[in-house]
């Protein structure tokens, strides 16, 4: 890897630094091990495992049956025993199966336990649209997991992040979910070679800027830095903050901005309705009240499941277009 | 072969199963070029399933599919322009292109959908059939699900509910010994799902799903069963999937070798099939020929349907999602 | 019944209201029934189905296993198919079980079938804190519905509206959960005997007020109402608005009562963070900002599982209390 | 009676039973008398199944319990006073008071909780099971669930899952004939819940839970299996519930006749295990008697400790949402 560097900084794509992070993560510990369907021969479908089962044997990398009530379970009885399980759960869709072993019994087992139990389990999943895969294999549920005590959640929108935030949710003795994005995956980013921790519960500032904040999360920071290009255009200076951690939730770096800017727009992919941009926003009116100038505004998907068909697909999910509509309606431009 | 089988009969699964196989063929390679968008599974080399079964199902009985679902599809009535109108993502589709393959469906042919939810199909079909038993048809719910699905809690559910309502559905396990990449032997430590029937209190009967008469055979005496109002069965039909789970070479991963590909190939049930009705007189080459010709024609109008059809627009985006209007 | 009315409103606890709708729905629709557990013999765990099964018997009052996720594609399938099920899921808590029976197939078949199927399908759950059932079996999750295109989410918060929520919802050909609360089972309201519907999708105004609004969901209701009366103490005029349809959620209402108080408070018994609360926040201060004299404020449940001891489950449920104070600080008084 | 076990053991069997009966009863008492808030499932009448089980577990060996857990964790070495701490919700309670009843756990005992979730257990003892063998430990990994909860998908997805990985896994049904108010005949078509076993390739055994030198035996074969690496085994206790559902007389419906409760009491686990000790000489009246009054003290003592306890505060609210402090 020196030979990279001689040539510049060492970029690699997102689904290279998620294999580089989960094979750093077992190599650093001994009692992790990676449990899911098709990680360990396939490498998983998004082919973010390949070479680990190679690497570390079938042992700590476990092909599961098609049961994820019964993977989640396992994560949770292997962290309390003794164990750092990665539990992967292919599309971020089918945590519908096993909503119960992450709601009800991982989320609040410590709780339940009164501190007895300790859960040092990391979960991989992938969300969102863009592939044309339809209604259950597109979908963006950060929101569900944000409303779940006991539960950290964390959306990589780069190499980077994915890298280390993958370390940093194995470091930590909770459940993490790190929720990945499917149309990220080639990606590149600057990403070292040596572990590093993306901090859990920070956001980042990706670009400054003084007259208008854009907080974005997962694949829409990338929408939300072209929107904001579009708008330098427009003679509007766009802050972008990539949200990082949606549990915990970095206020601070987000009331910061809009104190700075008076003004802001939350986007995530996820259905609009209901969606995590309500969380941020209410915070945000509540803790900045007198440095509005204008209401916040939102961009996220329709409220409709996500359709198939290329062209309807296209119109669904958010992007640098609308967001920009949505500032320009904003200021009134 | 069977007693009391009509040679229509017999020339209907062999067509049946041509058409699945062709229409599997064309879907791969349009996928391929990048014509269809999305996730295609193919059926090609369990096609003897879905015609074995299907032949006793009328419009009014009720299937549920799978992500694999075309070859149910077309077994259960559906046809190629409109299916590969949905693939296309058109709005003259099945479904106006907002399910693509994995969600075909059409109620008037009785087809409660293909599922992008392993496991996702029996708890429907059991809710139909419950509804059959309730309103007093005598309708029958089928639903297929692979050895992969076998091992999602919704299986279990779904069969321990028809057992115990006596329901007329059918439980139809297409074995073809993987779910994705993960070989069966890596997924369950039992090789008969079938195995599992008696824990739910109904029969399980394994049936070679390369012969497309034992699927006949079997598949009769369940449906016969449930429509009787007799219960559920499980049938198991040992078969294989010749392309990769995706696509045909999908990810060129290789969890199987080639000679155990070719071992399948060599009991290919159209191939076996057909030399059986050649011999039997029921059908000449020249027939046989004429049958690929058919579907090739219905492979041709159906692509140029659908390469002819509009995409849906801005106002179909929020249709559909509920029903609105007077209630019924 | 002429009886009763001789001697004034006609009352009913809530839970008699529920028995009531049901089963005038039952008598109304031919391919209606009930499925659940234990609701025929016992009539429900909360009793609400008693009588029924032998009114109506073991064909339309249904005893399922112990399978969430059988029982919700028993209402699915039915429902495509000719019936109008009500389907019973005795604790919210338990739609863990089956989230993906509701989410990726409940509320989006009619949509991946371009429209094909309807889905006269009505789901009875029952959610709520207070009786010491601790962490599975008091939870409020009107938030993961509400993000769900597809289905429509009511919360009656009292008898009345519980059973006229549960006629429409029967009659209604989509499926709609109608979220219950264990806590208002004995409170009594004035409730005609004959059917009637509440209006799917329309808030209600409970106490109309002047300087203060305060959105309240479920059996929070009762809890501004209190509040209300204690702030009219102190010269606080409140208009009290019971959220009644979350989804679809009644802006309009909402925003005009905002419109003519300035102040705003929402209240839920829900995990506020993440709750749908913020999405009501993210609305009004959307629709009404240019009438906001201050940031509208938001009560619910701690960042926590509900917890056992009746001391502190006490400290953990929203309350008249809580409200007071937080309307309170908004006013700074 | 089985050859090789001691009298100690005969004794530990009997005295562990007569905990749990005498603690179940005054548990009762309390919720009936409203000094125990919340839900009490109690287990009085299947105590042969947990004493037989846990005769073979460590303090190392994990189990898993349901909503009717008391009987479990007192076998598992649970003491009465942060027992019945927990049941009236005080700080010094097995899980500070913030589970209660539904979620009496504690991991230095092995307990991983008792659950509140039907078919909750399961999949948690099969990944402690899994923890197990991955970290080539000896200890084994038992979970307890009911007859209605074997048909949660939970416990399909779990039972296949230890099965296939051949883990240090023991599947204990107690089989109390009903799911609250339901009967098994009216949840499950099948008589034997261990019928399910060859499903997923596992041995499957019934035997009678009211005996608690059975269950002893029929554990001890399943767990030193288990133990000795060579995979999971159901095995279904065929027991019975005297109280209710809930508490002790619960809703007061009736399920169920006053004769079939009579008649399960004849077989009373303790009372019959106690006519075989007197005959036998290992037990005398005098030290049946005693074992009672040692219970009637653990329990004096334990609800004294319970009531004069402190009550969690606002600042413990919040506490034991998240592990805080250094990663390990
Ligand atoms: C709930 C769920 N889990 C995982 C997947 C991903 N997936 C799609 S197909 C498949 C394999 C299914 O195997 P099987 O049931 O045997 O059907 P086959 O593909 O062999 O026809 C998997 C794991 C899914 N779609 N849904
Ligand atoms: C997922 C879920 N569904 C339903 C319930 C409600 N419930 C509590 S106990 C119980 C009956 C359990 O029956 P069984 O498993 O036989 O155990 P038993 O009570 O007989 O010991 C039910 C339905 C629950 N707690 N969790
Ligand atoms: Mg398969
Ligand atoms: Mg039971």
């Amino acid at each position: 890897m020196s030979e990279a560097l001689k040539d510049g900084p060492r970029m690699l794509p997102y689904v290279s630094a998620i294999t580089e992070g989960v094979r750093q993560v077992l190599q650093e510990q001994d009692n992790a091990f990676v449990a899911g369907e098709d990680v360990g021969q396939a490498g998983s479908v998004f082919g973010y495992y390949q070479g680990l089962l190679d690497e570390f044997g079938d042992r700590r990398i476990v092909d599961t049956p098609i049961s994820e009530k019964g993977i989640i379970g396992l994560g949770v009885g292997a962290a309390a025993t003794g164990c750092r399980p990665i539990i992967d759960i292919m599309f971020m869709d089918f945590l519908g199966e096993c909503m119960d072993e992450v709601a009800n019994q991982m989320a609040k087992m410590r709780f339940m336990f009164g501190g007895g139990a300790t859960l040092p389990v990391t979960v991989l999943t992938m969300a969102g649209a863009g592939m044309n895969l339809a209604a259950q294999h597109s979908q963006s549920w950060e929101a569900f997991l944000a409303h779940l005590p006991g539960v950290k959640v964390l959306m990589p929108s780069n190499a980077y992040d994915a890298k280390g935030m993958i370390i940093a949710a194995s470091r930590d003795d909770n459940p993490v979910f790190v929720v990945m994005n499917k149309m990220s995956l080639a990606m590149q980013a600057e990403v070292p070679e040596e572990m590093y921790e993306v901090p859990i519960g920070k956001a980042a500032i990706v670009r400054e800027g003084a007259a208008f904040s854009i907080f974005a999360m997962g694949r829409m920071v990338h929408e939300a830095l072209a929107a904001a290009k579009t708008l330098e255009g427009l003679g509007v200076d766009c802050e972008v903050v990539d949200v990082r951690s949606i549990q915990p939730f970095d206020s601070e770096t987000a009331v910061a901005s809009i104190k700075k800017t008076h003004r802001a727009l939350v986007v995530h992919e996820a259905v609009r309705f209901g969606g995590f941009g309500g969380e941020i926003v209410a915070q945000l009116q509540e803790e900045a009240f007198d440095y509005l100038d204008a209401p916040i505004a939102r961009v996220g998907a329709p409220f409709s499941p996500v359709p198939y068909s290329p062209a309807l697909e296209k119109l669904y999910i958010p992007n640098a277009e609308r967001i920009v509509a949505e500032v320009k309606k904003v200021l009134g431009i | 072969m069977a007693k009391n089988i009509t040679n229509k009969t017999l020339i209907d699964l062999h067509s049946c199963m041509v058409r699945i196989r062709r229409f599997e063929e064309e879907a791969g390679k349009l996928m391929e070029d990048g014509k269809i968008p999305g996730a295609l599974h193919l059926y090609v080399g369990q096609e003897a399933v879905a015609a074995g079964v299907m032949a006793h199902l009328s419009n009014k009985d009720q299937i549920t599919s799978t992500h694999r679902g075309h070859g149910h599809v077309i077994a259960k009535g559906g046809q190629f322009a409109p299916m590969f109108a949905e693939l296309y993502g058109k709005s003259t589709g099945y479904c106006k292109g907002k399910g693509g393959s994995m969600h075909i469906s059409n109620m008037a042919l009785g087809i409660l959908g293909a599922n992008g939810i392993v496991g996702g199909g029996p708890p429907i079909a059991m809710g139909a059939a419950f509804s059959n038993k309730f309103r007093k048809t005598k309708q029958v719910a089928v639903t297929f699900f692979g050895d992969g699905a076998s091992n999602e809690g919704s299986f279990h559910e779904a069969a321990n509910m028809a057992a115990l309502y006596q329901l007329p559905c059918v439980f139809v396990c297409e074995n073809n010994g993987f779910g994705e990449y993960t070989r069966q032997t890596n997924h369950q430590a039992v090789t008969d799902v079938a195995d599992r029937a008696a824990g739910y209190g109904m029969p399980g009967v394994v049936v070679d799903g390369m012969d497309v008469m034992a699927v006949y055979e079997a598949a009769e005496a369940a449906i016969k069963r449930a429509r009787a109002g007799d219960g559920p069965t499980l049938l198991e039909c040992k078969t294989y999937r010749y392309y990769d789970h995706v696509g045909v070479r999908g990810m060129g991963l290789t969890y199987r070798t080639d000679e155990e590909v070719d071992a399948w190939k060599q009991r290919d049930a159209i191939h076996s099939f057909e030399a059986l009705l050649l011999k039997q007189g029921v059908l000449t080459a020249k027939k046989i020929e004429n049958v690929y010709a058919r579907a090739n024609d219905e492979i041709k109008e159906g692509v140029a349907f659908a390469e002819s059809s509009p995409f849906p627009t801005t106002e179909d985006l929020l249709e559909d999602v509920y029903f609105v209007g007077a209630a019924s």
